[in-house]
């Protein structure tokens, strides 16, 4: 709690502004090194909400990692509110790839760790744990240890332990992968409403095109290897939005906008000279 | 040759070999004679060769002329007669130190001059030894209830350091090692010998295994007959036997200090004018001993005494 | 979990009373105990193998028997001393290893002064503690506690330094310090590290205790052993060795069950 | 490898028939018990590609750890290939919804894993684990540690591992879920055609409608608490099936089909009684 | 990774040549030392502690350069003693390790003799071994073997079960037999906790030589401890305890080093 970023994080309920100048970010090792982002500059204001799409291993979980202060790039400085990054932002909620529950933990002590580091009222919290919980369909489920829970069940845990507090900067890696269309659809809509609420700003990793659409601000389109922005794509419409507006055509615009993009990008590897699959040179 | 054992072969020079088991697993000054006696001839001069073995103490010693795994051991005859009281194969065939050497020392301006004096003081000792034994017997034998002292156990190695520090009174054990040791550190001491004082037990001495005593008793007596004249040649030569021992002992052992241990021990062994050949085992001693033993140290057998010794082959004959 | 339904114990026939009993946790160690103690007695009555060297188990249960009072006021001094170094090591050993996961170089600058605690033989230095200690159950609690804290610090350690990058990236997210990444995450995850060690821990205490009461003590089944291997009292001895034995056995899944209490999450 | 399963399973190539009759899986602990699985029974005749739809906790995990014998039915029978179940089919492979790969082992060494149990020949083996890794796009990866790699290249590699030894029986726990939309069609393009030319039976669990549409033969919808099937969908698109067809209206006929049965489970928790997102009581 | 490059690195002043020197992984443990040797030095001195207790360092340094011949070689008999019984305890627990995880059954049975092998005191039983298997470096590697093989044991065997349950649905889904599970999954998984087994054997293996060499030998280390201590040669002792930590922090580093070049993907 008494990291050096702290002090002069502002006071204000105002969501923290992210500034990314000139970061690059090297895995060096002593047989190779891996340049996993290249000179990535980009701002995102204060209370945005800004997916980032890319192929797998571009470098998504890294960028999130570094604007949360738990690693350090090899060049460049990240800001979040003014402040250059070098230890976890004091109101930080993070949702990692993996689950990461703590395994001697029940389901909401897991959650409550959020409140117990952070010295917060563990009455209250206990009280929100388990609105949370509920609203995620867990409500059963209270007093589980992990291993008795499924990979969705546990990843849902992980999202209701990162928003606890309320935080002004939230940083989700990917956070319904393991959640079926309409958990996350729904999921999805709370999630949009609790950002526009709380004045929340949100970096959101996620692989689905219409999620990033339906849930952003802004989306960031990155290429591996190094891996870089590709698209910056402002997407307009209206807040707040019911899931209808999938139905929209701009809705579509975007999505298709996307989708080019990703296509330009060229897929994973070259596609076969000639085969029976006409679909896939679409 | 006997069956067995190795008591009757014989090397490349016709030498009998006789394997020593030595009540240590390092040289101390008691070891002289026999060291002087291999270095002199005088072993050779009876047509025998012999290899000293160490063991971890004279139990362990008298465990391997027991089990055969050595002719003749050079132990402690207490231990070894608590040893055949249990059953174990070995005889006594020559008793060598017929003062035994235990009892209470005190630093020089000690107020403890005689037995009485130790009433309400603080006694060092060591369980499980032989000083332990005799502590109770000292005490019995000088009417002394045992709740008017305080024994206070301690190992062997912290005995001095515990006397030297004032943690206790008086130590019970060697007195002429204490002694030595004291004046190593620079104080002055004195010892109350316990067989001056009513208890007395058995001290170094020979034991033999059956493998010699039923086949080849000239062996002992010619062993015996050749560490007598290496206690004599070592009686007169102290120093030189030091040095000796000293070499022999690949920097264990201080020529200094076993100078001071050889004087203090040697005034133990008899002289030649006592009434007994030398090297006698006193029917009298072995009852005392055992009946300490007995009353004292929790020792049960049923051996009698008369099979714990024989002085059939001491080298002066009866 | 899907190993106690694994496809053996299905294809078999069911099971009758006899393999229950057998499946039982107490059954092997006591078939195997007394197959132990028909064997010695055997062998030493038919290669009559000397009393003075090992006494046939009827032996030792007889004098087991005769001297009960003594061996058991004497366990139960040993039991003490085994306890106080053992709970003393198992708090010392912890904060320890504490210390040196948090800090690298404090752990850098002790582990020589700890490995040297473990390799220099306590005889040797008896006569420092004689007269620094003193003798009896404070030197033995002492003794039992140094033989026993070394386990509990190498173990810790591995444990407080188990947690994976990813659980002390959440940690660090939520603003922890360093203190609560070690209540949260580094002490939970210690904690069958932690048991491990204090298993190896509660076996050397004893060790310990009974190499304390050789050093210099008045009581205790080491001072018995002494007195008793001094006097070749053989079958006294062994009974000693036997109660020890079991005194061992107790105290040690007595810290598994400990354990297993602990640690119910899995 | 001695398994008691394998001495009776069939010797042909032919793909094998599952057999569920049934199944019931109970998770009983001190504390609680839950029902996963509640009467199932159904059939899957050898070489179908059957995909496992549900909600969240609703036990697809858990059905396809029965069918691969790594759990039993508290009651019911399953059958593989005319045998009842007691151990790991012989010819299995399966991906699982963690990675589970081997922090030790190089990432061409983890699938090699598959190789050394199976006592194959590492070296022909070799070649082929080095082939596969370059179809899903890993081909630099050979040497790189599990750690060193992003969510998604593990998923990956965890794939190659389970198809290296071309299994007859293939049960596949969301081994999309950490793709990207494109790296995932084209994943799914190959699996199609490497379950066709392989007559290989492929359970494979999935949280995308169209996913499951596109790869199927035949589609299990599941409802949670306790699992049982809703809808069993049979996905009658010729074959093969190139990613156009997804443009088709047989496609999205089928897809709003299982949406529909989605839709008639429940959402997860109750709707609000109102709010501002209309879109959500469509 | 991350630690590394943490905060406090970065805010701080660069470092100077002085503050690298303090980094290194020797530094801080030399530190220590001398600074130890220099407080006992003047405490000796100042507090005027008899020699008979406590030599001055710079008396235990004289005996140690007069003495340098017979140290060096006792020490070589220690050392090769230490190594054969720890070679031994490092197969041998790994061994039973196996069994008793792979027949829990017979795990049980064993556990309790294991357990009694630890609680009862070598020299308590000294006799059997001199009688049975002679005095000198076999006794001793032997000693040394049954005091270090514990840790292997109970660390090996809380390694090869750490496994996950989802591993162990991955080995037998390839159809792993369970020899495979071992090869392939239990004994990797259990590499880190063995190793930590093997540093606290090496240790115990010292101790274990040098009862050894107490219960009777006529060389090595424990030997020249009992001899010097008898024969009131105070400083020679100190030396040869001084040799002795030098040994066991050599070995003990050395088996950490061994760790690091087998747990290679860490
Ligand atoms: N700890 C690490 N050591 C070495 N290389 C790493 C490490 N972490 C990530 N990388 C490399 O950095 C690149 C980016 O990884 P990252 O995890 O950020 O990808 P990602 O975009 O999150 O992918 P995914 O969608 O699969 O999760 C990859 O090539 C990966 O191999
Ligand atoms: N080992 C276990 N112990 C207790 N309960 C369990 C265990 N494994 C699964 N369950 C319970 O069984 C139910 C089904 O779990 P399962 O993992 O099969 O779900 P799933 O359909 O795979 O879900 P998801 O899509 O989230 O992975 C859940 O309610 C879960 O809590
Ligand atoms: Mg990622
Ligand atoms: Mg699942």
């Amino acid at each position: 709690m008494a990291a050096p970023g702290q002090a002069a994080a502002p006071a204000s309920g105002r969501a923290a502004r992210i500034g990314i100048s000139g970061v690059e970010r090297v895995y060096a090792s002593t047989r190779s090194s891996v340049t996993a982002l290249h000179d990535l500059t980009t701002e995102v204001p204060g209370g945005q909400f800004l997916s980032l799409l890319g192929p797998s291993g571009c470098g998504k979980s890294t960028l999130l990692r570094l604007i949360a202060g738990l690693e350090h790039p090899t060049s460049g400085t990240i800001e979040v509110g003014g402040t250059t990054v070098t230890a976890p932002h004091p109101d930080l909620g993070m949702v990692f790839q993996e689950d990461l529950l703590m395994p001697w933990r029940t389901v909401i002590d897991n959650i409550l760790l959020q409140a117990d580091v952070r010295r917060a009222d563990r009455k209250a919290m206990r009280d929100r744990a388990r609105e949370l919980l509920a609203q995620v369909g867990l409500e059963a489920c209270e007093n589980k240890y992990p291993r008795e829970l499924s990979g969705g069940m546990r990843q849902r845990v992980g999202i209701c332990r990162a928003i606890l507090h309320d935080p002004r900067l939230l940083l989700m890696d990917e956070p319904f992968a393991a959640l079926d269309a309409m958990t996350r659809d729904q999921m999805a809509v709370d999630l949009a409403d609790m950002a526009a609420q709380r004045d929340t700003t949100v970096v959101f990793v996620t692989h689905s095109i219409s999620e990033a659409v339906f849930l952003s601000d802004r989306i960031l389109v990155m290429s591996p290897r190094p891996g870089r922005v590709v698209a910056d794509i402002t997407v307009d419409l209206p807040r707040p939005r019911g899931l209808h507006v999938r139905e929209t055509p701009r809705f579509a615009d975007y999505v298709g906008q996307v989708t080019e993009v990703f296509e330009d990008l060229g897929i994973l590897r070259d596609r076969r000279p000639a085969g029976h699959h006409e679909g896939t040179q679409r | 040759g006997t069956a067995g054992g190795a008591a009757g072969t014989t090397d490349a020079d016709g030498n009998r070999e006789v394997r020593v088991a030595l009540d240590w697993n390092s040289y101390v000054a008691y070891h002289a004679p026999l060291v002087i006696a291999q270095e002199k001839g005088f072993f050779d001069e009876e047509g025998i060769t012999t290899t000293l073995q160490l063991t971890a103490g004279s139990k362990d010693g008298v465990l391997a002329v027991g089990t055969g795994k050595a002719d003749i051991g050079w132990v402690d005859l207490s231990t070894a007669a608590a040893s055949m009281m249990s059953g174990l194969p070995v005889v006594s065939v020559a008793t060598v130190q017929h003062k035994n050497a235990t009892g209470l020392t005190v630093l020089e301006d000690s107020a403890i001059q005689e037995p009485d004096d130790v009433r309400g003081l603080r006694i060092g000792s060591t369980p499980g030894g032989s000083d332990s034994t005799l502590v109770p017997a000292f005490l019995s034998a000088n009417d002394i209830p045992e709740d008017d002292v305080t024994i206070v156990n301690l190992p062997a190695n912290g005995k001095i350091a515990a006397l030297l520090a004032g943690k206790v009174d008086a130590i019970s054990g060697q007195g002429y090692y204490a002694q030595s040791a004291i004046a190593d550190a620079g104080e002055e001491a004195r010892t109350l010998l316990y067989s001056d004082a009513g208890a007395d037990v058995l001290d170094h001495g020979f034991v033999a295994g059956n493998a010699l005593t039923d086949g080849d008793g000239e062996t002992i007596t010619a062993f015996l007959r050749a560490y007598r004249k290496g206690l004599d040649y070592t009686e007169e030569n102290q120093e030189e036997a030091c040095e000796v021992l000293a070499a022999e002992s690949d920097g264990t052992l201080t020529e200094s200090f076993c100078t001071s241990q050889l004087s203090g021990w040697l005034e133990l062994v008899p002289a030649a004018d006592t009434d007994a050949p030398w090297g006698s085992n006193s029917e009298s001693a072995w009852a005392d001993t055992i009946d300490i033993l007995q009353t004292y140290g929790g020792v049960e057998g049923d051996t009698a005494v008369a099979d714990m010794y024989t002085n059939d082959f001491l080298p002066d004959g009866q | 979990m899907s190993h106690s339904t694994a496809p053996t114990g299905r294809a078999t026939a069911p099971r009758t009373g006899l393999r229950r009993l057998a499946g039982a946790p107490g059954f092997a160690p006591l078939v195997m105990l007394v197959g132990l103690v028909a064997v010695w007695q055997v062998c030493v009555r038919v290669l009559d193998v000397p009393f003075y060297l090992l006494p046939a188990p009827s032996d030792i249960w007889t004098a087991g028997v005769d001297n009960w009072g003594l061996l058991w006021s004497n366990a139960l001094v040993t039991l003490a001393e085994t306890l106080v170094g053992f709970a003393l090591s198992a708090v010392v050993g912890v904060l320890l290893a504490v210390v040196m996961v948090a800090w690298p170089l404090a752990g850098r600058a002790l582990y020589p002064v700890l490995v040297a605690s473990q390799v220099i033989p306590k005889v040797a230095i008896a006569p420092l503690f004689v007269v620094w200690i003193g003798t009896g159950v404070t030197t033995s609690s002492l003794i039992a506690f140094v033989m026993a804290f070394f386990p509990v610090v190498v173990n810790a350690t591995q444990g407080l330094n188990s947690v994976s990058e990813g659980s002390l990236h959440l940690m660090r997210s939520m603003g922890a310090s360093q203190w609560q990444v070690f209540r949260y995450l580094r002490l939970p995850s210690a904690l069958p590290f932690i048991i491990t060690g204090l298993q190896l821990a509660i076996a050397f205490a004893i060790v310990g205790a009974i190499v304390g009461e050789f050093v210099g003590s008045d009581s205790g089944l080491g001072y018995l052993l002494i007195v008793t291997q001094g006097n070749l009292m053989t079958d006294t001895l062994f009974a000693a060795l036997v109660v020890l034995t079991a005194m061992g056995l107790l105290l040690y899944y007595g810290v598994e069950l400990l354990g297993r209490l602990v640690i119910r999450w899995k």
